[in-house]
């Protein structure tokens, strides 16, 4: 039997008015980044309810990342203010619980950064490879 | 392998037909895979059918037993479950589990005598099953009188039916009220439990009573003025179910389940019951 | 071993009742036994005469039946609060889960509650009647034919000996002395599991949530922890349920509990002590508390009214996510 | 009978597990005693019982029922019920073995509920007598004898021994098993212990308690009860009573969508929990004082309406010891029934 090759299954947290607009912008530039990551755009970084992040670890992400406008950018003033500290205190939590930190990550990419968002997905996929599959945050039921 | 005969598990059923009753209700015809009938039924029993994913429900079977073809489900847009039913297509596959609870008694307590059914809204879906099955076998039982009302005419399930099949048929009267005026109506306007009262029926009657628990509470009080027993008055129940046969405990109300040992009861029955459902 | 006697609070009590300050008062009621004691709304002097119990049992924070009680009754209703449930009452009024009009509060001291757990480690079961003496338990067994005495000290339940404040923030009227915030060592736990590598931190979890049956008391009991709707009870959300089905879902429900009460809980303790499994889940809450602390200024849910939670709130120089991992070489 | 000594009760644990799965109490980490599956090293506890019942042999707080794939408008259903290997439970305390009596009846009525049937079928119970009733325990108000329990095999502990006696034909085949480290006895010692336990039971706080003014018909009576406001005033609505209950078995049906399948599982319920009884159109259960009632009454009334007396309740004391507000059934058959056990 064929061992099938690990990738990491990668979920991104975009923000509509910077991130995603940067990882567009990675893609016109043609940029490459793992094809496992999974983009999925919100209206502002701070949408990302804890339990989003929960939910991606449950249904087979191995690494869940948050991007954003810069601090001080946010389309809605101060929405990524509030994305700090929530993550900070959920990740510090995680990481309490015995989870590995490096499976989650915020990064703030700006609609102009598609070069950063590229490198930052490269990056953020490669450490999630080094740490192998989800197993501390995984359903069982949802791997068959 | 566990073999055993296990009712939780259900059959798979095919929609074959969606009919569109009312702007709210939909009545969906359903069959095995190989277009059979998933199961035999009594009139006023009900069945379990399900999404897998969405989730179960318990509805009752409107087609009457003496359908041999097919059951059909007439159901109302109000949960998760009949919303997505209601999207449903021709062809679409559910499952089905049942039949659930007790039957109105239609060979003993029934035969022979005068049937007096009265119905609101959505609460004819059960209804008809009794009624189709008293048609059919029209000589066991003496005249039968249908008061169904609704909030309008469109609103009226089964319409077509009643107007075509069930007025036509020899000593069946059927009274039709929506609850306001409408342009091209005719009929009668106002509450069911009025137009009982107005209509004053003779008390030589076995009175079949479903409806808005608002509505049962009022005609009854109305046949009750009209000189009826409670012993002549049945009803059936709906509550939340999940297991069908009286262990999930959800449809406990005193010592009875209503999926069990109801959903069919008759007034003096339900009065012995605390005032729960 | 509490300086405020039952006899007292039954007077303070009766006398309010009597002069229609009150309506109704929300106090302790004796059970079956002397550490059985349910919370309960008095409306009669009579009632309080012969059911109202204060003794080294009366854990149960009140501050949150108040979201039900306040406003149900005519006039007011009279709250018996000790020091760690008056910061549960100003977080409450904070979040305008009650109408302060309609309360009388009255603050209490309290020298620390007593555990069953801890007490039935040391004498055994089959207790048939507990009383304070000084300060020791005098406990009578089925089993002894003397009573054991045991220290209150060494039998206080874990919240109470890392109790973080004598003092009452809120009341209406004082009954006693008030006392201070002390100087507690409610965080060594957590940093001890801190100190641990991760592997043995999953462990360990894994091990206290393994037990989870998803009784729901942590939230239930919890003053924080008010939502109408809570999101596990919510079929729309698609978390809902009733039992933890695997290891995912124990933590999941552990984590978000403890996130949604993040900088609103007060530590009262609460959830530890309903916990019909003894899991230590205050260990949850305090770990955000001290993470608080230490990342945004120190921060005391409920210490008054109308302060702003940290987590609704920010600055502009707050350290990033990533940062939180390298305050020290604890995982290094 | 038959006895071993304390001593070697490792040696047994041993024999049977050689051939069956064996469950038995163990002290956890936190001192709390949990059913646990024997291994070496493995001590019996000596708590008198568990926090959590042994119901979840045979109705676990979670299982799933089948399984569908669904491919456009087409489902496929998976009957996943495997056959079980016999297990055996051991030291069962004589309230729990009630309480399968009582769950079977409601599992085991037609229609049979398969998935408990065929684990009650494999499950062997071998109950221990108790030696150190707490104050919580009022088993004798549902008439049980805490010193004899039923069981396919009933066991005595005492200071250094473990007496053993077969009741079924179950009992008979695992006593065959240990045949060879267990020698026949004479019943003394047994006798013994059981007249000092039951003398210690007669003494037990509640040991007057009362059922008499509840059971079958008695609905009217206390349906209407103006002491239900009381009792639930403040009640948290959580499900501990419920989750720590030996005979509570109502449950929920929910279905899973894994991503690639639908799992449908079933899982404990409360009648406490808000939404039990909610459906599209309202809920007929509107405050925590109906749901509570319904908790009781099902037990004390509505239960033993349906099973020839037979009360709901087994006197475990477990929901006295684990209330978060400590109300439970014996503060409620007081107030309800006016009885008190003085």
């Amino acid at each position: 039997m064929q061992v099938k090759e690990y990738k990491p299954l990668i979920v991104a947290f975009c923000c509509n008015w910077c991130s995603y607009a940067g990882a567009d912008l990675a893609g016109n530039n043609r940029l490459s980044y793992p094809a496992d990551v999974k983009i999925i755009r919100v209206p502002c970084s701070c949408r990302v309810n804890p339990m989003f992040i929960l939910r991606a670890f449950q249904r087979g992400a191995d690494g869940v990342i948050i991007c954003g406008c810069h601090p001080g950018d946010c389309h809605y003033t101060s929405g990524n203010y509030y994305t700090r500290r929530r993550m900070a205190a959920l990740f510090s939590m995680l990481d309490f619980l015995g989870i590995e930190k490096e499976r989650t990550r915020v990064e703030w990419v700006s609609a102009a950064e598609g070069a950063k968002f590229a490198a930052t997905m490269n990056e953020f996929a490669e450490t999630v490879a080094s740490l192998g599959e989800n197993k501390r945050l995984e359903d069982l039921r949802c791997k068959r | 392998m566990n073999n055993m005969e296990e009712t939780l598990i259900p059959k798979i059923g095919v929609i074959t037909d969606v009919r569109i009753d009312t702007p709210d209700i939909k009545t969906f015809r359903v069959v095995t895979p190989d277009g059979k009938k998933a199961f035999d039924h009594r009139p006023g029993q009900c069945a379990m059918l399900s999404i897998p994913g969405v989730g179960e429900a318990m509805f009752s079977i409107t087609s009457s037993p003496t359908n041999t073809e097919y059951m059909e489900f007439s159901i109302k847009k109000c949960g998760c479950v009949t919303e997505w039913l209601h999207q449903a297509e021709v062809g679409q596959q559910i499952t089905i589990r049942g039949p659930y609870g007790n039957p109105f008694p239609v060979d003993d307590v029934f035969a022979g005598k005068n049937l007096l059914f009265i119905a609101g809204g959505v609460g004819l879906a059960p209804l008809r099953s009794v009624i189709n099955y008293c048609r059919h076998y029209r000589d066991r039982y003496g005249d039968i009188d249908i008061v169904y009302g609704s909030r309008s005419k469109d609103d009226l399930l089964d319409y077509k039916e009643i107007i075509e099949e069930w007025s036509q048929d020899a000593g069946v009267n059927v009274h039709l009220t929506i609850d306001n005026p409408q342009e091209g109506w005719d009929g009668h306007v106002g509450f069911v439990p009025n137009f009982v009262k107005e209509l004053g029926f003779d008390t030589n009657k076995t009175a079949v009573l479903c409806g808005p628990p608002i509505m049962i509470k009022f005609t009854l009080e109305g046949l009750i003025s009209l000189g009826f027993d409670k012993t002549q008055v049945y009803t059936t129940l709906e509550l939340r179910m999940k297991c069908g046969v009286g262990k999930c405990g959800r449809c406990n109300v005193g010592s009875k389940y209503v999926c069990k040992d109801g959903p069919v009861f008759r007034c003096d029955e339900l009065e012995e019951l605390p005032d729960e459902y | 071993m509490q300086k405020i006697t039952q006899n007292q609070l039954v007077e303070k009590a009766v006398s309010l009742l009597t002069d229609g300050t009150v309506s109704a008062v929300l106090g302790w009621k004796k059970g079956e036994f002397d550490y059985d004691i349910t919370p309960a709304v008095f409306k009669t002097a009579d009632e309080i005469k012969e059911n109202f119990v204060w003794n080294d049992f009366c854990g149960a924070n009140f501050s949150k039946y108040l979201v039900a009680q306040a406003g149900k009754h005519e006039g007011k209703i009279l709250v018996f609060l000790k020091p760690c449930d008056t910061y549960s009452f100003n977080q409450l009024l904070t979040e305008h889960r009650f109408d302060r009009e309609k309360v009388y509060a009255v603050g209490i001291p309290c020298e620390g509650m007593a555990d069953i757990a801890k007490v039935k480690e040391l004498v055994g079961d089959g207790i048939v009647s507990i009383e304070a003496d000084g300060d020791s338990l005098k406990v009578s067994t089925l089993y002894e034919d003397a009573p054991a005495l045991v220290n209150a000290k060494d039998v206080m339940a874990e919240r109470c000996v890392n109790c973080k404040s004598k003092k009452h923030v809120a009341y209406d009227e004082l009954m006693g002395e008030d006392g201070i915030v002390l100087e507690s060592n409610r965080f060594d736990e957590v940093a001890r599991l801190e100190a641990m590598t991760p592997d043995e931190r999953f462990a360990f979890w894994q091990n206290e949530l393994s037990r989870c049956i998803r009784c729901n008391a942590c939230r239930d009991a919890c003053p924080a922890c008010t939502c109408e709707k809570c999101v596990f009870d919510n079929p729309a959300s698609s978390v809902e349920n009733k039992a933890p089905a695997n290891s995912f879902e124990e933590k999941m429900f552990h984590i978000i509990r403890a996130f949604h009460v993040a900088g609103r809980c007060t530590d009262c303790g609460e959830c530890s002590r309903v916990c019909p499994q003894n899991i230590p889940l205050h260990l949850l809450n305090r770990k955000f508390i001290k993470d608080i602390n230490e990342f945004y200024g120190e921060y005391q849910a409920g210490a008054e009214v109308g302060l702003r939670a940290p987590l609704v709130d920010y600055t502009t120089e707050d350290l990033e996510p990533g940062e939180v991992f390298d305050r020290g070489d604890k995982d290094a | 009978m038959r006895k071993v000594s304390l001593d070697s009760i490792n040696k047994v644990f041993g024999k049977i597990s050689e051939s069956n799965k064996l469950y038995l109490p163990v002290d956890g980490s936190d001192g709390v005693a949990v059913y646990t599956e024997w291994s070496e090293g493995k001590e019996w506890s000596n708590a008198l019982n568990t926090v959590r019942s042994p119901k979840d042999f045979f109705f676990p707080q979670v299982e799933n029922l089948m399984e569908f794939k669904t491919s456009g408008k087409n489902i496929e259903l998976v009957d996943i019920r495997d056959e079980k290997e016999d297990f055996v439970i051991f030291g069962v305390r004589a309230c729990d073995v009630r309480s399968f009596d009582i769950l079977d009846r409601v599992f085991l009525s037609d229609p049979v509920d398969s998935f408990y049937a065929s684990r009650r079928e494999h499950g062997i119970i071998v109950s221990v007598a108790c030696s150190k009733p707490s104050e919580t325990c009022f088993c004798t108000t549902f008439g049980i004898d805490a010193t004899n329990p039923a069981g396919d095999v009933t066991a005595w502990k005492t200071e250094d021994s473990v007496y053993f006696k077969a009741n079924t034909e179950k009992g008979e085949a695992f006593m065959k098993k240990i045949e060879d480290l267990t020698e026949e006895c004479d019943d003394s010692a047994v006798t013994a212990q059981k007249e000092k336990i039951a003398k210690i039971m007669e003494k037990l706080p509640l040991a007057n308690l009362s059922a008499d003014a509840f059971g079958g018909g008695k609905t009217d009576t206390f349906f209407n009860a103006p002491e239900w406001d009381e009792l639930s005033a403040t009640c948290l609505g959580c499900g501990t009573c419920t989750f720590v209950c030996p005979t509570c078995q109502c449950y929920d049906i929910k279905d899973f969508n894994t991503g690639n399948g639908v799992i449908r599982y079933r899982c404990w319920d409360s009648c406490m929990y808000s939404e039990f009884t909610k459906m599209a159109h309202g809920n007929n259960r509107i405050s925590q004082k109906e749901r509570f009632r319904q908790r009781f009454m099902h037990k004390l009334v509505y239960y033993p309406e349906n099973n020839e007396g037979i009360f709901g309740c087994v006197g475990c004391g477990r929901c006295l010891a684990k209330c978060p507000i400590s109300m439970n059934i014996v503060k409620v058959m007081k107030k309800i029934g006016g009885n008190k056990s003085e």
